[in-house]
């Protein structure tokens, strides 16, 4: 067949579309408040997900982190990177900061010990860290409820843990822990704030200490640092981005691991993958509702017309063509109805992304895997969600119209026109 | 793991009584004639203070060290330990009381009670946990014991004690083995059994020497079973019966004395 | 090379029906040769639509077969039969029966879009022949704002613009008063002498069997009566 | 006025003569239907089961404990064995008997140790019977069994606890805990068994041991908590009334699953939320399926409605006509959905719906341990709401079409076509 001869079939679907507005507005109008409904579920669907990988990563982990191969699951304090020699920090940085997509680096080093003030005494985790660069990364810095991250001879501690030993700023706190050689590191620090993250253990069993501070305490090199933690652009695509980065430092040290946080947070990961299926669930149930309707509609159109097809069978048309004529009518219906929900969709998507819309009023707050959620739906823009609703919307008219047009392309022309 | 072992460092009591048997006399089924080992011991121990000095070396996967220390005791209960060299942890000491742990930190000047979350933590980066400091478990309460073994070996007569834990007691090991020199009582080596009968830790005590006007054994090392890690402990001098009392072992006395 | 330009054998169609089934057309025999402007009359239910459809290939005979320029059409699949429609049989029908989502033009031009002829010797052809049936102008009006009339003559250029061998015209005059019927019939006339296209009418309008090469009479499915024209050649 | 029957005969009449369409509209309805009742119920059975699961591992549906110890998780805030008892009598009573567990535990936290390390521990001591029954730890052992009557010595841990320790079966583990006194006693016990919950945070640290163990061994006579598991969390809220009601004064606090776990509680509720809305989104798409269908009927009908007109029905009579048949259809493919609804629901209630192929095992979710077998619940209020909604819906979405039937103008359907 020939241009002119699918331009006709186009043509002749687009017409025959627009004889009945009335049908077509109605049945349009129901694929499109699906493509709207998909898209909206999807969006929030996606944006507690984001708000949890958020939530799950901007917190503390960062989106990719950097370790020795040793370092976990032990997380031994002699396992720094590079071994016991350590490596150059300044350059490693410096190499991760110049990936495309980085937003924040920011190196670590863990020490295990105790916060004694007056007669109490706790455990607790001690966390050298880049007070110029952590706040790239993790939210420490912007949580303090009072004070502000250590400097030089410094700690800050959870607001929990300062409970626990009745410490306030400006106290100050023994830190007490294992060296790297052995011996026993003991030392007064001045408390120079107190944070609240509202995550478990984070309050209630961390300190922070400037990391100059930290490798002196616990007697090891500047060049040793147990952890690069990495924060990205695009929360949801760290996996590219941790790819360049494990390139670009491999040639530092020997022994590096760089993992992005659907790595290092397995089941957060599920959780977000399970989440994106459920969405396909979604659409595919209200689009396999609105198949029901547009199929009725299409075949009552078709039955209306079933003269008209008669007289083109009549005229030397073969069935598949004329059963084309209908199939291209539900596409083309998906068209409008896309354009149509696009049109109600991408406001009101827009909307809700500019206005959350808050829950706290009835779940109050809500910590999910060990992240604190906000409370609130909020929709996350995203390529995805509305191309698979498009493409389902699209796929809706074509399956409707099968129906009607296998029974076009059956039709018996005779009995047809002669009314039989 | 290393609990026994920690009663002969920190209560001095090694020096006196030789083997683990800081007795109680309460022991049900344990021989009359070990009992009578064990009543022997405790005679010598009431009431037995001691002042002495000791070098302790650590050697780990990651590192080696050297501590010398000075170690006061009191019977079981008190004991005293205040670390001289290296400089920069000079100072630093640890006092027992009962159950109770506390450390001074000389750099801040304070000293801090062993939360009980810590005290399975290493004591000083030894292989001595915090835990075992406190642990007065008493052998003849918590295991029976049995001569397993009586002759000579290796062209000493010795003892060789099995001692298997009481049903109910609250220990940790399947199996301890010990031999016990007969001439003087000595402890030669003590081998501690997990619940399989894996040998989980073995204690050597050398260097049999007098030392205070005693013969004790001035060299212990203990080594964990799996790996080429020790902690060692020499006794370079003690003296008995220094006439220390309770008073001694005070908190003011852990920051204080130098 | 073809004697015939459409040739029946025994030709019957029955319609399945409780309780009894409809006999429509009961052994016909018959013989068109080309260029032959022929005319089957009858009663309602005489058979005549269904004898057209049967020679058209819109139905298959119960009994009976059909040949259009010696092929046997009766036998062909479904595929093939609408080849041969699209390229040797014109239908018009008694109630126009236009695609109303078409203008005029693309409606009249349907068959020869779907032969795949190139748009611009489509549109030649299209233009030629309204202009000599009287269509200028309309090209681009939808059915339903054309007159009946004109609406059969659209049907009418849609069938014969793919220069058939064969036109079945099922009672093209039905709808139409006389002056529109006349021209109407003009046209067809025209077409036949020109082109020596095969015209087969079915009607009971006068104005049509006047006109008729030869007449063929219908009476409950079977042939009656055959009158040959005198001045028909 | 011609009589009701008549129209309703009518109705049927243009539903049999148009089956393919009242089937179509009514196949839309009825999975419509089925798949709000199969969604609703499966999204109740997993609420259901997150809270099962979730407070038979906590402090059941409904948990007493001595005021402050919520807080303090300590032995010094604990309930004395007349407390304990009254407890006890609160939880039997009606409404709060029939097929309710309670169990007593004394719960505290120490280390678990063997030759091969320690690890921290959450230690319960628990009744055998009751606490097999509430917790379900012990319902299938990875290894060994639950504890028994009649157990002294023992205790039943996690297979994390056991890797990490280096125990099996039989194997002796001491546990230390600051006791009652406020002194440190250490307690031995041997392994009868282990369990896998899939959660590390447990796996690793909580032991159950013999209730009359604990008790002596950490110098209590009552308890820490004395815990109800209730056959539905929907009775919590009577029950925890009931009890704060009979205990009022009694120095005993009642607390019910929302309180004693809350992230529990939020993840429901916002998991809930999200049902809303999708189960309105399933409606709305239902309604319009109706609405187009119903219509359709109408457009398609013009000319016969239009004789009806002409045969001297009024047009409010010719849409009531419209309309009922709008409600028949809504009946006939309500009933069907809910049968449908129904059946679906029995497949799954009897099998589950097993997402174990397309889900890693072990997978834990705000703390619980995500049931790869999806049960469903059915929540009276929930089926009657949809059935409800649905003919509502039915019935709403034949009023426009209806509306229309009764203005059309009999010449000009007649005429069309």
């Amino acid at each position: 067949m020939n241009r002119g001869t699918r331009d006709i079939w186009w043509r002749m679907a687009w017409r025959n579309l627009w004889r009945n507005r009335r049908r077509t507005f109605l049945t349009a109008s129901a694929l499109s408040f699906g493509f709207v409904a998909a898209s909206l579920m999807m969006g929030l669907m996606n944006g507690m997900m984001e708000e949890m990988v958020s939530n799950g990563t901007e917190v503390v982990t960062g989106q990719i982190q950097i370790h020795a191969q040793a370092y976990r699951p032990e997380r031994s304090i002699h396992d720094t990177m590079g071994g016991r020699e350590g490596l150059d920090v300044g350059a490693l940085v410096a190499v991760a900061e110049a990936q495309e997509g980085v937003t924040g680096v920011a190196p670590r080093l863990y020490g295990g010990g105790l916060v004694s003030s007056g007669d109490e005494t706790v455990g607790a985790v001690l966390m050298g860290v880049d007070p110029e660069r952590e706040p790239r990364v993790s939210r420490f810095a912007s949580v303090f409820v009072e004070g502000r991250m250590p400097g030089p001879d410094e700690v800050a501690v959870g607001a929990a843990l300062a409970d626990k030993i009745g410490i306030a700023v400006g106290d100050e706190a023994v830190l007490v822990a294992p060296a790297a050689d052995g011996s026993t590191a003991n030392g007064l620090f001045t408390v120079s704030g107190i944070y609240r993250l509202d995550l478990g253990g984070f309050d209630d069993s961390y300190a922070l200490l400037e990391m100059g501070t930290l490798q002196d305490f616990l007697v090891m090199d500047r060049g040793r640092i147990h952890e690069v933690a990495i924060s990205v652009d695009r929360v949801r695509a760290a996996d590219p981005v941790a790819e360049r980065v494990a390139v670009a430092v491999a040639g530092l040290s020997p022994g590096l691991v760089t993992e992005p946080w659907s790595v290092f947070l397995g089941q957060l990961y599920f959780v977000v993958s399970l989440a994106s299926a459920m969405n396909s669930v979604v659409a595919f149930m209200i689009f396999g509702m609105a198949i029901f309707g547009v199929a009725n509609t299409m075949l009552l159109a078709t039955f209306e017309r079933r003269r008209e097809f008669a007289v083109a069978r009549a005229l030397g048309t073969s069935g598949v063509a004329l059963g084309r004529i209908v199939v291209y009518e539900g596409l083309l219906l998906g068209v409008v109805a896309l354009a149509a929900g696009a049109a109600l969709a991408f406001p009101l998507l827009a909307h809700v992304h500019a206005n959350p819309i808050d829950l706290s009023a009835f779940v109050g707050t809500y910590s999910f895997m060990g992240s604190a959620i906000r409370p609130q739906l909020t929709v996350e823009y995203s390529f995805q969600e509305p191309l698979v609703s498009a493409v389902a919307l699209l796929g809706t008219g074509v399956v409707s119209a099968l129906l009607p047009a296998w029974r076009v392309a059956r039709l018996p022309p005779a009995d047809v026109l002669a009314d039989r | 793991m290393k609990k026994a072992a920690i009663r002969f460092i920190l209560s001095g009591t090694l020096l006196a009584t030789g083997p683990v048997l800081a007795a109680a006399p309460t022991a049900a089924q344990t021989p009359s004639e070990i009992l009578e080992i064990i009543d022997d011991v405790d005679r010598m121990m009431q009431g037995a203070s001691s002042a002495g000095s000791m070098r302790m070396e650590i050697d780990t996967e990651h590192w080696s060290r050297s501590l010398e220390m000075q170690v006061w005791s009191l019977g079981t209960d008190y004991s005293l330990i205040r670390v001289q060299s290296p400089a920069r942890e000079a100072g630093t000491a640890t006092l027992k009381v009962e159950n109770e742990v506390w450390n001074y930190l000389p750099r801040a000047d304070r000293t801090i009670k062993i939360p009980p979350s810590m005290m399975l933590g290493s004591w000083m980066g030894s292989h001595v946990t915090n835990d075992d400091l406190v642990k007065e478990s008493r052998l003849v309460e918590d295991y029976d014991i049995v001569i397993s073994y009586e002759g000579d070996r290796d062209g000493e007569d010795v003892w060789e004690f099995t001692m298997t834990p009481r049903p109910e007691a609250p220990v940790i090991w399947g199996r301890i083995e010990q031999r016990i020199r007969k001439r003087d009582r000595m402890p030669l080596w003590a081998r501690y059994y997990d619940d399989d009968g894996t040998l989980a830790r073995t204690m050597t005590f050398s260097d049999i020497r007098t030392m205070g006007g005693r013969t004790v054994p001035t060299r212990i090392a203990i080594e964990p079973a799996d790996g080429e890690e020790r902690t060692v402990i020499t006794y370079v001098e003690i003296e008995f019966d220094v006439g220390l009392d309770e008073d001694f072992f005070s908190l003011r006395n852990l920051r204080a004395r130098q | 090379m073809n004697e015939h330009a459409v040739r029946t054998e025994d030709l019957w169609k029955i319609y399945p029906q409780e309780p009894h089934p409809v006999e429509a057309v009961r052994g016909v025999d018959l013989v068109v040769a080309p260029g032959e402007f022929v005319v089957m009359a009858g009663p309602s239910g005489s058979g005549k639509t269904t004898v057209l459809n049967l020679l058209g290939g819109l139905t298959r005979p119960s009994r009976g077969k059909v040949w259009i320029e010696g092929r046997e059409i009766s036998a062909l699949p479904d595929k093939a039969l609408a080849k041969v429609r699209l390229s040797r049989i014109g239908f018009v029908f008694q109630s126009y029966n236009l695609l109303p989502v078409l203008t005029a033009l693309e409606n009249a031009e349907f068959t020869l879009l779907l032969q795949g002829m190139p748009v611009a010797e489509r549109r030649r052809r299209v233009r030629r022949l309204f202009r000599e049936i009287g269509l200028e102008g309309l090209e681009d009006r939808r059915p339903p704002r054309l007159s009946g009339g004109e609406q059969q003559r659209v049907a009418v250029a849609r069938a014969v613009l793919g220069e058939p061998a064969l036109v079945l015209a099922d009672e093209p005059t039905a709808n139409l008063d006389s002056a529109t019927a006349d021209a109407l019939l003009d046209v067809m006339a025209q077409l036949n002498r020109d082109n020596g296209t095969t015209f087969v009418f079915s009607t009971h309008d006068p104005r049509v069997m006047e006109r008729a090469s030869r007449l063929i009479r219908l009476v409950d499915g079977r042939v009656a009566e055959e009158i040959v024209s005198s001045d028909a050649g | 006025m011609i009589r009701f029957p008549t129209l309703v005969w009518l109705a049927l009449r243009n539903l049999g003569r148009e089956l393919r369409r009242s089937t179509l509209t009514a196949a839309a309805m009825t999975v419509g239907l089925a798949l709000l009742i199969l969604s609703r119920t499966l999204a109740d059975g997993a609420h259901e089961d997150w809270i099962d699961s979730g407070v038979r591992l906590a402090s059941g549906h409904v948990s007493f404990n001595a005021p402050g110890y919520r807080d303090s998780e300590s032995l010094d805030d604990r309930l004395d064995a007349g407390q304990v008892e009254a407890s006890l009598g609160a939880a039997a009573r009606p409404p709060l008997t029939g097929p309710s567990i309670t169990t007593v535990r004394v719960e505290t936290r120490g280390l678990a140790s063997s030759a091969d390390g320690a690890l921290p521990a959450l230690i319960v001591g628990v009744d055998p019977a009751s606490e097999l029954a509430f917790s379900r730890l012990g319902a299938e052992p990875a290894t060994g069994r639950y504890l028994q009557e009649g157990d002294r010595l023992h205790a039943f841990i996690g297979a994390g606890m056991a890797t990490r320790l280096g125990l099996r079966t039989g194997s002796r583990m001491v546990l230390t805990a600051q006791v009652a006194s406020g002194d440190i006693a250490g307690q031995l016990v041997r392994v009868v068994g282990t369990y896998r919950t899939g959660l590390d945070e447990l796996d690793e640290a909580l032991v159950h041991v013999p209730l009359s163990v604990a008790r002596s061994w950490l110098g209590v006579e009552g308890a820490t908590s004395v815990s109800m598991v209730l056959p539905h969390s929907a009775l919590t809220d009577p029950v925890l009334a009931d009890a704060r009601a009979t205990l009022e004064g009694s120095g005993i606090e009642v607390a019910g699953w929302p309180e004693t776990a809350r992230e529990l509680y939020s993840a429901v509720k916002i998991d809930d939320a999200g049902d809303w809305v999708f189960h309105l989104i399933l409606f709305a798409i239902v309604t319009l399926a109706i609405l187009n269908a119903v219509f359709m009927s109408v457009l398609h009908r013009k000319r016969e409605l239009g004789l009806l007109r002409s045969l001297g029905l009024s047009g409010a009579e010719t849409g009531l006509v419209v309309f009922v048949e709008g409600v028949l259809l809504t009946v006939a493919s309500g009933l069907l959905g809910v049968a449908l609804g129904f059946a679906l629901v029995w497949v799954f209630f009897r099998n589950g719906l097993d997402l174990t192929d397309i889900m890693p095992a072990d997978i834990t979710f705000g703390g619980i341990v995500f049931n790869p077998v999806m049960h469903p619940s059915i929540e009276l209020t929930h089926l009657v709401q949809s059935v409800v909604l649905t003919t509502v819906i039915g019935l709403s979405a034949s009023l426009y079409p209806a509306w229309h039937a009764a203005r059309l103008d009999p010449a000009e359907s007649v005429k069309v076509e």
